[in-house]
């Protein structure tokens, strides 16, 4: 393969030396840490070609055979290993492409910096972009953890950039504590699956055999570690705080690309480490995925800030993959290796989907914040004339998350819905009846999520502005440009070429599971995973026919009816002229969402009376997990700190009876 | 070849061609049966000619999604109209996209069509797409339960392999698909704007779904917009009867004579379809907006009814 | 040079008062009464050490008595006098001292002390053997004490009780500890007791007075 | 040679500086006496890992791989807390709280305590060993009440009593470790209390007696470890003496104790040849783990916060050595050494902090990293450092310890998560507001000395990511001679 004919070149040197490029930028950033050209426009853009790079010798990397090296850092006894194989070049093209695209914008979003140093800031971020490589890297439980650690730690540090907003710090106080609680489940799977031989690298547990309980106990722990990064239920609710409190770049490099991580984890675990995953493993993951997904969109659907609004979505996203990973799963446990590849396929697929469009989305909502300083739906509105080059590529980025055909986002909803069908032939009796109604659930999630796009950018680029100061908000700079230009090609090209991605895809499938496509990615132009007749889908075609037929109207009308245009003001039903508090608002846009899911949610509303002066109607939604889960812990917590807080009261004779007791005690215990 | 390809186009021109009419005579026959002197069933297209020679008003701050809205919705039912086997099953297109896609083409064409509602920023245009997306995001799911059972017996998700798998095998009594087909007529009158969830004929705000939409909308722009809702209506009725009533229907290997006997059984079937289309309407009234989902979950339990039945008795 | 059974009677006898001095100052309420009966088992522990170096003919077993008599009985007391005529703390009493309750439970830890020392002793070669028990009895009859007491002086008193136990299982039970190793713990004793006093006068002008209800204020809430 | 200095330097510190204490020069002298003994104690150990076991002064003394590093890791930290304590007890005069009496008290206490710890490490002979940590509580009373403020004193006094009878059961085990001993080992001279000598025979030491010997002695120094339910002299002593003091004492005192405990431990377990001490270990641990996790909970005092933390490591060591087995020693020693290097940069950030704002009241503490981002830096490295946040060193002892324990004992590993959990929680939630946020408080008059943070550091940073192969060897000779059986 192409590979080979570059000598002495190796992929995965190559990656390491791309981290180590990506460590120096962020340590010479540290050197000047006020001056904001010196990093605006030398470390940044440095950094984004270095992310360059990544992608392009992870997408070489991916037909390379399986290389690993070991380092001299780490535990005596236990060096770092690393190991880039198929699975981890996806991934890194994905860190890749994604940190290419969101590291140009940040070079002129952190232009004019915010509050923390520029310096600082940038080696905060490059380090958080080398210790996602390094994840991806590890071949050793302890690389990995120490990598992982990091990353949280990197972009725990991000997100309390602005860290005088009190809200911010209660987000990354959230955020670091559950991503720590999920790093210390992992570590306690890692301390399952070593299984007494005290080899932490990757290979001895691969070779290690585990009796099925334990197996099991290994999988749910690291599923509930990678679960809390990746926001799954009911381990989701730092997602939505740190997320919008991070700077714009950061939120798109926590939903675009830290979140894979998550679903990478979890695979490589599952399938790599375990090797033998048992069917059931994947009907929790599953369900868990989808229940995930439905809140996660539900709860965008009412959300108020644009931030929010995006960070709700990644959670329903990433249920999304984490349903198509428990899809892998079952059917791997069952054997059915050919449909194990294909689900397999579908969840990388959309985490490539995910990280393009939202990283785009999230990008765009910093151009929108940085032109306007507004982050309320409520205040917003109207900027499709003010700033045309982000609306457009938006729109992009919109219509793909709503999983319209030919964009990318359908590409892995399509694939997701044909795995689905075939639940069928489970032989597993009533897996073959529930599993289909997932179908029906997910097309209701991605109906949702059109539901939560049209809101997104209608209530934000479309109508009339809330508000006169947003006549003034004006497009972005070059670079901004650039990077939203990148990932709207990406959504582009993701949705119209997805066999030619599937047919590097496929490589892991037969890394992992042994199973391939074969000759059915034969075609570039026409997908048919199973048989032309059995499904396919063919978008180039599909977008160029639509595009015909659009051309030829337009064409035919212009020709034939030529009437002129008129510019008129909109019909206000003859009560006077309207102005832009007469639209739909954000709530309102929600309303019917909050109507027909409310048991999903903890409302409160305050309603004004009738003999109210100013009346006042405001509704509050609040996640019921709080409820359910959290408070009663904290307050456990803090009824067992009180109890134990009576061992400290201050009297030394009975400190001297405890030692005294505990004294007896021992005595009695050796007698 | 040339059999496929004059299939596809026949089907296309057809589809442009007999959709208005199709909702000319919907509306004669609602007319008649609530004893109104009836329109003529041409007046859709005097309607559609009128509107495009007129001169178009554009709001003030209509932006170019307002204008391209139209053609895009337009295209998109055009395409659909070109996957659904109407008169024979040798659609070369209908390989590219199944019937999944066919619904992300639906949904592509309300997206638009509520983006462009929510343009102008006005409270008729954001409430009818906010109404628009709920109707879609209840129906989309029941839709696709609908093809799922149908693509489950036929074991594929293509129109055309269903339709043909359906006329193939021996006449046999699917209980399954008769569930399916109530739900398939419950998310058609949903999607179509039809009473008791919409009605067409009514610009009454607390009411208004459709309508709402394309309040800004005049001359050319409002011509395309109605030939699509035109279509939508042709497209629902074709997909129902490559489902339900695929007998008739031209098969891929058929000649020329079968395609044509294709087009008067087609014509038939839509004339009924609107004759029952027309009585319930009749016979129903409007429900309250947020009945809606009660009404769309009614589909979807159907839709999903049928599923379990038939993986249940295998048939 | 005592006769081996002599000595035995000697040094039990000496354990016995040693005990009913422990349960005496268990019982005491007076601080200066606590004095006098810490001063009584220093005395008592002097001649049990004596009469262990006459039997066995040990020389340190000499100079420990003699370290013994010149810490416990003269220095320590003195020391402790002296501090309270100067704090003038004489008539002092512990208040809330319930001496039944702490006599019964002073009887219970002396069983429990003997049945734990009991099959060890069986182990020992040295003929006083039996008095392990007893060393064991007072060091947590002091410890109780300690645990008992509410003034200052009188928990440093029971510490020193405590110490004279200690010093009695290594003179009696064990022949004595190394001389090395005896003085350093004599060195610390002195050293611990200065400190203290030095502690006691802080405390008062702090508190204006002994009582260690003052001494509870760091706690957590 | 080097033993000698490293033994009699401190002394004549002691000395010197009871007479020139309070002179302005004597932070400096002080400094200068504890990078002696440094350059003594590397020395030493330099030799011991070349040439192996050393007894000395006829096997009174003796130094194999076990001590010497923590004698190794006692004089560093000893010369890095000098040299903070320089600008920290200046500013402390300047702002009143010591008169030049007591900086003399300071810092020759400062070296008797330095000491008394040496000694108690290096002697061989378990009764010089208890005259020692006897000697080391005395002196480090007197610097926890250096202040005498009401605070203070009533801190030391509870120190006192608590460790004093504490101490008293350690001697009375040591009596009872000698009554069994010398009818082996003869009661002639002092061997029968030498570790060495004891460790040879330890097989025909009578197991009844030993382990009775082992209750009085774990009682005893488990006192000075802070092992719950002993602890409740700790966190007074820490929040209410000088922070340098603090430091040492979490640093090192309890280390000393913890490696007392260890040699005992080692003795009982070969003579009984059962598990026993090790599970009574291990129950220990967890509870002061768990308990620790508790407290942390509702601390206002920051000083006292970092103490209880104190106590949960500790709690983390002695549960590792309970489970021995190579692993965990290993663990449970890199963790003794990361948890000293990072627990004293962490009160020489806090004294600062607290200085600046004069008050150690968490919650009118806020905004370090605004006023001085050295001090606010410091404290949140060291605080994510001590949570056991890789890439710091805590993380590697805990990532074996807490994966020993998985395979080992999996009933206590969830225990360890949820009370790893709270601790963190508690911890970070409390010191985060107090290095972010609004600023307050305001600039110090000297210097702060933040080169001792950043060096400890860094080497728990480079412990984290690399341990230098000799260090790891020195540490798996260590875990050998604590007895690889589990």
């Amino acid at each position: 393969m192409s590979w080979s004919i570059w000598g002495g070149y190796s992929p995965i040197d190559a990656t390491l030396v791309l981290i180590g490029a990506w460590l120096l930028l962020g340590v010479a950033g540290l050197f000047a840490p006020r001056n904001t050209r010196f990093v605006a426009h030398v470390i940044f853009p440095l950094g984004a070609l270095v992310g360059l790079a990544m992608l392009v010798n992870a997408v070489v990397g991916i037909t390379a055979p399986v290389e690993t090296r070991e380092m001299l850092l780490g535990l005596p006894d236990l060096p770092f290993h690393a190991r880039q194989d198929a699975l981890a070049c996806v991934f890194l093209a994905l860190l890749g492409g994604g940190s290419f695209g969101i590291s140009l914008f940040a070079a002129g979003y952190f232009r004019d910096g915010p509050g923390a140093a520029p310096g600082l800031l940038g080696f905060q971020y490059h380090v958080f972009l080398a210790s996602m490589a390094a994840v991806l890297l590890a071949d050793d439980a302890y690389a990995f953890m120490v990598a992982w650690e990091s990353m949280a730690l990197a972009s725990y540090f991000l997100v309390v950039t602005q860290h005088k907003v009190p809200a911010i710090q209660r987000a990354g106080f959230l955020y670091l504590l559950i991503a720590h609680i999920g790093a210390l489940a992992i570590l306690l799977s890692f301390g399952i699956l070593q299984g007494g031989s005290w080899h932490f690298t990757f290979d001895a547990m691969r070779s290690a055999s585990h009796p099925a309980p334990w197996a099991s106990a290994a999988f749910f722990l690291a599923l509930a570690g990678f679960g809390a990064k990746a926001g799954l239920l009911p381990l989701h609710v730092w997602l939505p705080e740190a997320h919008p409190a991070a700077p714009s770049p950061v939120s798109a490099l926590l939903s675009g690309v830290m979140l894979k991580m998550a679903v990478y984890g979890t695979l490589r675990v599952a399938l790599d480490l375990i090797g033998e995953p048992l069917w059931w493993w994947g009907l929790v993951t599953l369900g868990l995925g989808l229940g995930t997904a439905l809140f996660g969109v539900v709860f965008a659907a009412v959300q108020t800030d644009m931030k929010r609004l995006l960070a709700y979505s990644s959670i329903e996203n990433l249920g999304i993959a984490f349903s198509g990973a428990g899809l892998t799963l079952m059917f791997r446990g069952f054997g059915l290796d050919t449909l194990a590849a294909i689900a397999l396929l579908a969840t990388l697929y959309h985490c490539l989907n995910h990280a393009c469009f939202k990283s785009l989305l999230f990008l765009a909502t910093g151009s929108v914040l940085h032109a306007t300083g507004e982050r309320n739906l409520g205040k917003l509105g109207g900027l499709i004339h003010h700033m045309p080059w982000v609306a457009g590529l938006a729109l992009i980025g919109t219509l793909a998350l709503a999983g319209l055909p030919p964009l990318n986002g359908f590409v892995s909803e399509w694939l997701l819905l044909q795995v689905f069908l075939f639940t069928a032939s489970v032989p597993q009796p009533f897996i073959d009846m529930f599993v289909p109604l997932g179908a029906a659930l997910l097309a209701l999630i991605t109906a949702l999520s059109a539901y939560v796009m049209v809101k997104f950018y209608g209530v934000i680029f479309l109508g009339r502005p809330r508000e006169p100061a947003l006549d003034k908000a004006r497009d972005p700079g070059g670079l901004e440009r650039l990077g939203l230009a990148w990932f709207a090609l990406a959504c582009v090209l993701l949705g119209v070429l997805p066999v030619v991605v599937l047919r590097f895809l496929e490589i892991v499938s037969a890394q992992l599971l042994g199973a391939t496509l074969g000759d059915r990615l034969d075609s570039w132009w026409l997908l048919s995973p199973i048989s032309a007749e059995r499904a396919a889908y063919g978008p180039i075609v599909f977008l160029l026919g639509l595009v015909a037929v659009v051309v030829v109207a337009a064409l035919v009308v212009r020709r034939y009816y030529h009437a002129g245009v008129r510019r008129g003001p909109a019909w206000d039903c003859g009560f006077g002229r309207l102005d832009s508090r007469m639209q739909d608002t954000a709530e309102g846009f929600g309303q019917p969402i909050r109507r027909i899911f409310a048991p999903f949610f903890v409302i409160t509303r305050i309603v004004p009376s009738p003999s109210d002066t100013s009346p006042v109607y405001a509704v509050q939604i609040d996640d019921p997990f709080w409820g359910w889960l959290y408070r009663p812990i904290d307050r456990t917590v803090q009824g067992l700190a009180a109890l134990v807080s009576r061992l400290q009261r201050g009297r030394i004779s009975t400190y001297l009876l405890y030692s005294f007791l505990t004294l007896i005690g021992l005595l009695v215990l050796v007698l | 070849m040339i059999v496929a390809a004059t299939n596809q186009l026949l089907e296309l021109a057809l589809a442009l061609l007999a959709a208005p009419l199709l909702l000319g005579w919907v509306n004669k026959c609602r007319a008649w049966l609530q004893n109104r002197s009836a329109p003529s069933i041409w007046l859709p297209y005097r309607n559609l000619h009128k509107l495009f020679h007129k001169d178009a008003v554009l709001a003030d701050n209509a932006s170019l999604l307002f204008r391209a809205a139209p053609y895009v919705v337009f295209g998109s039912m055009v395409v659909a109209a070109a996957i659904i086997p109407s008169v024979g099953t040798a659609l070369p297109s209908a390989y590219v996209a199944d019937a999944i896609a066919l619904v992300g083409l639906f949904a592509t064409a309300r997206v638009f069509m509520s983006l462009a509602a929510m343009d102008i920023g006005t409270a008729f245009g954001t409430l009818g797409a906010r109404r628009e997306m709920m109707i879609g995001f209840l129906a989309e799911p029941a839709l696709l339960m609908v093809i799922f059972t149908a693509s489950l017996i036929a074991s594929s998700t293509s129109l055309v392999a269903i339709s043909t798998a359906f006329v193939t095998r021996e006449l046999a009594i699917y209980p399954s698909l008769a569930f399916a087909a109530i739900a398939f007529m419950l998310v058609l009158l949903a999607e179509n704007a039809r009473i008791p969830v919409d009605n067409p004929a009514t610009h009454l705000e607390l009411t208004m779904i459709h309508e709402a939409m394309l309040l800004e909308y005049s001359a050319r722009h409002l011509a395309l917009m109605e030939w699509a809702a035109a279509l939508k209506l042709f497209n629902y009725a074709a997909i129902g009867i490559a489902l339900f009533v695929p007998w008739g229907i031209a098969r891929g290997d058929a000649g020329y004579v079968e395609l044509l006997a294709g087009a008067p059984i087609l014509a038939l079937k839509l004339l009924s379809f609107g004759a029952g289309l027309a009585l319930i309407e009749t016979l129903s009234a409007k429900l309250r907006i947020f009945r809606a989902p009660e009404f769309l979950a009614t589909a979807f339990l159907f839709a999903v009814l049928g599923m379990l039945v038939h993986l249940l008795l295998g048939s | 040079m005592l006769s081996t059974a002599l000595t035995s009677q000697l040094v039990n006898l000496c354990a016995a008062v040693l005990l009913l001095l422990a349960f005496a100052m268990l019982a005491q309420r007076r601080t200066v009464a606590l004095v006098d009966l810490f001063t009584a088992q220093g005395v008592a522990l002097a001649i049990s050490t004596l009469v262990v170096a006459l039997n066995t003919g040990h020389g340190h077993m000499y100079y420990s008595a003699a370290l013994t008599f010149a810490l416990k009985v003269c220095a320590l007391p003195w020391i402790l006098r002296r501090l309270i005529r100067r704090l003038d703390v004489q008539w002092e009493a512990e208040s809330r001292l319930d001496i039944t309750a702490t006599m019964i439970i002073g009887l219970l830890v002396v069983i429990f002390a003997f049945g734990l020392a009991e099959p060890i002793s069986a182990l020992a070669t040295t003929i006083t053997r039996a008095t392990l028990g007893i060393a064991l009895a007072i060091v947590l009859l002091s410890f109780l004490m300690m645990i008992t007491r509410r003034k200052a002086i009188s928990q440093v008193i029971g510490f020193l009780a405590m110490e004279n136990g200690l010093f009695f299982a290594a003179s009696s039970a064990t022949y004595g500890m190394p001389m090395l190793i005896e003085f350093g713990i004599a060195l610390d004793v002195l050293v611990a007791v200065f400190v203290l006093g030095v502690f006691f006068f802080q405390i008062r002008e702090q508190f204006d007075s002994l009582d260690l209800h003052n001494l509870e204020s760091l706690r957590d809430k | 040679m080097e033993l000698a200095v490293i033994l009699l330097l401190p002394l004549a510190g002691t000395l010197v500086l009871a007479i020139w204490g309070a002179r302005p020069s004597a932070p400096e002298v002080n400094a200068a006496f504890s990078l002696g003994t440094l350059l003594a104690a590397t020395a030493l150990t330099v030799r011991v890992i070349s040439g192996g076991p050393v007894l000395a002064w006829g096997g009174q003394f003796f130094i194999d791989s076990f001590n010497v590093f923590l004698v190794a890791l006692t004089a560093l930290v000893g010369f890095t807390t000098a040299l903070f304590s320089r600008p920290y007890m200046r500013i402390e005069r300047d702002h009143g709280r010591v008169t030049a009496r007591r900086m003399r008290l300071y810092h020759s206490m400062y070296q008797m305590f330095m000491a008394t710890m040496l000694v108690a490490l290096l002697t061989n002979n378990m009764g010089i060993m208890w005259v020692a940590l006897e000697a080391a509580t005395l002196s480090t009373v007197l610097l926890v009440s250096l202040y005498r403020t009401a605070a203070s004193l009533e801190a030391a006094w509870k120190y006192f009593i608590l460790c004093g009878v504490g101490i008293a059961q350690a001697l009375f085990g040591t009596i009872l470790l000698y009554f069994a001993a010398e009818k082996i080992l003869g009661a002639e001279g002092m061997n029968a209390l030498l570790w060495t000598e004891l460790n040879g025979g330890k097989s025909e030491l009578e197991p009844q007696g030993l382990s009775l010997a082992f209750v009085f002695l774990l009682v005893g120094y488990g006192t000075k470890v802070g092992l719950v339910p002993l602890h409740n002299w700790l966190p007074d002593a820490h929040a209410e003496g000088p922070t340098p003091i603090s430091a040492v004492l979490s640093g090192l005192l309890l280390n000393v104790a913890l490696y007392i405990v260890i040699r005992c431990k080692v003795l009982v377990e070969g003579s009984l040849n059962s598990n026993l001490p090790g599970q009574i270990l291990m129950a220990f641990g967890l509870l002061s783990v768990v308990v620790a996790a508790f407290f942390l909970w509702r601390q206002r005092d920051i000083k006292r916060l970092f103490a209880y933390s104190s106590i949960e490591h500790m709690g983390i060591v002695t549960f590792a050595f309970g489970m021995g087995g190579p692993v965990a020693n290993f663990a449970a020693l890199l963790h003794m050494t990361v948890h000293s290097l990072t627990k004293s940069a962490i009160f020489f950030a806090v004294g600062h902090a607290v200085q600046k704002s004069g008050t150690q009241v968490m919650d009118e503490i806020r905004g370090l990293v605004v006023r001085n981002p050295t001090i606010g830096w410091g404290l949140m490295l060291g605080t994510i450092a001590i949570l056991g946040v890789p890439p710091f060193g805590v993380f590697a002892s805990e990532f074996l310890i807490l994966t020993t324990a998985m395979q080992q004992q999996p009933w206590a590993a969830p225990i360890l998560l949820g009370a790893l959990a709270v601790a963190f929680a508690a911890i970070i939630g409390r010191v985060q507001p107090m290095v972010f946020g609004e600023p307050g408080g305001k600039r110090l008059a000297h210097q702060p000395a933040l080169v001792p943070v950043f060096v400890h550091l860094a080497a728990v940073l480079v412990l984290g990511l690399y341990i230098p192969p000799y260090l790891a060897d020195w540490y798996r000779q260590a875990a050998q001679l604590i007895g690889a059986t589990p």
